[in-house]
């Protein structure tokens, strides 16, 4: 049981070809369901339709039970907005405890936004707000009612890096116990945040799985590249694995490649560090493969720039310089290969 | 370069700004004190400039009460929508005695409610300036109400407001400025239409409060008119003048 | 609840509708063919309609001319806006005979030129048209020049291109759809004006290119007007429906 | 010599108070100077102040010549702008070539385009591209006048992540040998970027210095939250640092943080795993320290929910799952003090 939504909605928009969202995801009880695509995929349009805002064709229910045909505000949802969407002319208080008057079962918005850390803030308006306070008060809105599913799109797209990790972390807690489709496409998010991922694309849903198999066995190039991986041509990696004649692309998560000492006699790959860049946790080193024969184009959809032969790989201390010559381990096992560029 | 384009705008800019200013300022200037006092006591005028403002309001409080549910629909969109809006901005581009004698063809003698009687009574006044002002009310409320973000009445919605409970608490009091000033910019527009209101309703009796009797009197443009057809320039002038500041009134109210 | 909202919404809009649309139908539906065709054959109301068309369109360039420029300065902003703003939007709550007494105050007998005839004259009726009209050509095209990103001008000129080189390449070429669509509206002001001509310019002499001479009219509405006074509501009828007809031609123009 | 701005600049907005900016940045040649901070600290305006688009009082100069005065046209600066700001009435080429006409020595557009990898997009327009192939042509545009001097205004901020990381990649070797002022509120792209980096808060620059020294020796607390440290009471730290009576906040980065074995009889403090995030390279650890007195409040500006006794640090592989007890280590040499909370 849980939220079940198998929907086809059409949207058409001045000067613009109609967009299709044709799209099945399923929830169970007590599940957080993360949708994640492109902007322009159609997730924010497929939160909208499962919350009734869309007129659409297919069904959409709750514990078996049929909300298709019912009003928004007869299904008994709670929506966090990306832009937040407070009601500018209502106070903090007044804003978060907006649906407690229209369900009998709500929780005390005061307790909320003490909870979530804006109890401070109840008699302002949302103008002279901070965007991190904003969305607290936005979640505090959407948990008063005691939602039966909590529909999230993008609540921290629009916050700053700091800000949003913080609030990242709220939510993760805060959603651990409910019912949620979250919409991003922020695959960190994804991951701190998902029991399941959905990965949409042009409306509709390229592959559904665990956050582990999702990342770690992409049903596409276009999943794989999204989702973080190295995309590059299967021919590259042929010192290394098995590849099938039909095999074009492969992928393999940056996590898993490693460099080995030397300058590739020990590995099973050479190649020469293009780039190292410094992230939060390790340096990501760029290295080029001294391929044989590197296809010249790999679209891989979502990355153009995808490079050939380009791998991508984290080290903790002591990064390569770029131009140094590297030895790099792909472990043959997390390599997935794909019969098509897509 | 960039400061001679900017001169140049100035320029070819105050020219259109003496246009307009200019002959404003020698009305202005150019008025007779005593004349204008006179006017000012006069009981006729005082009917007139009652008459200027009431009418009006009538017109405009009309356009509200019906316009702004239109505009709401305008503004969610609905299928055959050019239509219905072609039909509310016609009246815009419809010269001001034309809409008089359409106003006299739909409603006069022959037309569609033989027991209205329109022809120089305070309906056919209020019809001929609602006919007239309507758009500015609708126009303005439907900017209204498409200004507000569709994602406020989602929020309403799915938190458990109905569509009426929406509209009372989150889209009309976003949209109320907005109303408002389509209300007075309506009420100005029927307070300054000249042509239908002659045609349709030269002179009319209305019920007058301050004297608690019905009396007989001229829209204020009306009168302005009539008194330089027979008093002259200087005469109509100081008529003029009364009415252009209870004009710049409502135009201060407007900003 | 929900289509309760929206059926209540329609039914007081649908009187507005009605408002708009029965006496425009009737009006129509009530015409004579014949006396339309009588009509449309007359020479007389061939050059009503051809003044009726040329007096406005010289008013809208003018405004244009002068107004756009101004246009572009209000939507850069400068000190003293409000002012300008304010003087620039004034004539829209003018009423309509007031316009005219003031353009007489102001350039008649005793105004500003000395040398320059308004009363009667076509300069008259062209300045009293543009009194009238211009605000919506500005209106129009400052929207239309606040309508484009500030961005858009920053990349052009610090990529190399001079404020004037900015205008022609990026700023012009973006604004003028709402740059004609003010001078559209402008024209259409120009043609429904009754009020402000009426008092300045009753009737005209200018060059009709048709008969290439000189010849006497008068403003198309104000014709209308004259005949149904003299000649009653049938035959004014008949005027009214082709100027109409001219109305709605610029009215499709503007959508 | 290279670019010098010591500005002020005053922004007023309707019923809003005024916002100052009042900011000293220099870049020599050849160096990318990245000014990182949060939204609303008055970056944008800077940028744009410097590029001449605003009144300003102060001096901007460029190789000690002075360019205040000059119209933005005549300064010889190229600018990339957030929202890609191309001509929508022009195609590509006709974008990329904009400023060419103007400036005697510029480059040839069609070979930018194809060094950008969107040559094929030649005689489309702007509202038909996806916005990672806009940001290309617009950095196409403002590479052809062959600037003196880039400005890039959060280039990669509109975009999605794997957009976002390719961009990013080519904009660093776009920038390798330019003088540049980049503008972000992120700080991976800071890092990844920036010669120096200039922090930057309400309209006022905080603090200057080479990536390494902003990231491991913040200024303020408000500097190393932005920068992604550990803000922590620093009595918390109390039993592996000397803390003098005055410190009131302690800061390290999540990088020099480490698990020890055990539940903490190794480790210099102990604590309970509160939660466990796999991001790109690593897990993301938070634990909750075992401390005698946290301070109650701590307010650090940037994340008003930073915790008392909190920190974060990542691990490569088998995570602890939330509810462990860990020991935690912390180099007294990585630690930062502040003496208040500010």
């Amino acid at each position: 049981m849980g939220l079940s939504a198998d929907v086809t909605a059409t949207f058409t928009a001045d000067g613009a070809d109609a967009f299709v969202v044709d799209a099945t995801v399923e929830v169970e009880r007590g599940e957080s369901l993360v949708v994640l695509g492109p902007s322009g995929s159609g997730k924010t349009l497929l939160l909208e339709t499962v919350a009734g805002f869309h007129d659409h064709e297919g069904v959409v229910s709750l514990d078996g039970e049929a909300l298709n045909g019912l009003d928004p505000e007869d299904r008994g949802f709670g929506f966090v907005f990306q832009d937040y969407a407070l009601f500018p002319h209502l106070t903090v208080t007044e804003n978060a405890a907006y649906g407690t008057r229209y369900r009998d079962d709500h929780r005390d918005p005061d307790d909320l936004l003490a909870e979530l850390g804006v109890a401070d803030l109840c008699d302002r308006y949302p103008p002279t707000l901070s965007g991190g306070e904003k969305q607290r008060v936005a979640l505090a809105r959407a948990l008063a009612v005691r939602p039966k599913v909590m529909l999230l799109d993008e609540p921290l797209a629009a916050l700053d890096v700091p800000t949003r990790q913080a609030l990242r972390d709220d939510l993760a807690a805060v959603l651990d116990d409910v019912t949620a489709v979250y919409v991003t496409h922020n695959r960190t998010t994804a991951r701190a945040v998902a029991d399941r991922i959905a990965v949409m694309r042009d409306g509709q849903i390229v592959q559904t799985g665990t956050p582990e198999a999702v990342f770690e066995r992409p049903a596409s190039p276009m999943v794989a590249a999204f989702t973080g991986s190295n995309v590059i041509a299967a021919d590259a990696l042929r010192g290394v694995v098995d590849v099938p004649a039909d095999a074009m692309t492969a992928a393999v998560r940056p996590e898993h490649v490693a460099l080995v000492d030397g300058t590739g006699d020990g590995g099973d790959l050479t190649g020469e560090v293009a780039r190292s860049v410094r992230e939060d946790a390790a340096h990501r080193i760029t290295v080029d493969l001294d391929a044989d024969d590197p296809r010249a184009e790999l679209s891989t959809g979502a990355v153009a720039d995808g490079g050939d032969a380009r791998l991508s790989l984290f080290v903790a201390d002591d990064p390569p310089a770029p131009g140094e010559r590297v030895g790099v381990s792909v472990p043959p096992e997390r390599v997935t290969l794909f019969a098509a560029a897509e | 370069d960039g400061s001679a384009f900017v001169v140049g705008a100035a320029t070819l800019g105050s020219v259109l700004l003496v246009a307009l200013g200019l002959p404003l300022a020698l009305f202005v200037a150019r008025q007779q004190p005593g004349l204008i006092v006179q006017k000012a006591l006069n009981p006729d005028v005082h009917r007139v400039l009652y008459l200027g403002v009431y009418g009006p309001l009538l017109a405009a409080l009309a356009s509200l009460l019906f316009g702004v549910p239109l505009a709401r629909l305008l503004a969610d969109g609905f299928p055959g929508q050019q239509v219905i809006e072609s039909l509310v901005d016609l009246p815009l581009v419809v010269p001001h005695s034309v809409a008089g004698i359409i106003i006299l063809f739909g409603f006069g003698q022959g037309g569609a409610f033989p027991s209205v009687s329109v022809l120089g009574t305070m309906t056919g006044m209020v019809l001929a300036m609602s006919f007239v002002s309507a758009p500015y009310a609708v126009n303005a409320a439907r900017e209204a109400f498409e200004s507000i973000d569709d994602r406020l009445e989602y929020a309403s919605r799915i938190h458990g407001a109905s569509r009426f409970q929406t509209f009372r608490r989150v889209t009309a009091p976003l949209a109320v400025r907005g109303i408002v000033t389509g209300g007075v910019l309506a009420w100005a527009r029927a307070v300054s239409e000249f042509g239908a209101v002659a045609v349709v309703a030269y002179t009319v009796e209305f019920f007058y409060l301050p004297a608690g009797e019905s009396v007989r009197a001229q829209h204020a443009p009306v009168f302005v008119y009539n008194t330089y057809l027979t008093g002259g320039l200087e005469e109509s002038g100081a008529v003029a003048f009364l009415l252009l500041a209870v004009s710049a009134v409502i135009f201060l109210i407007v900003r």
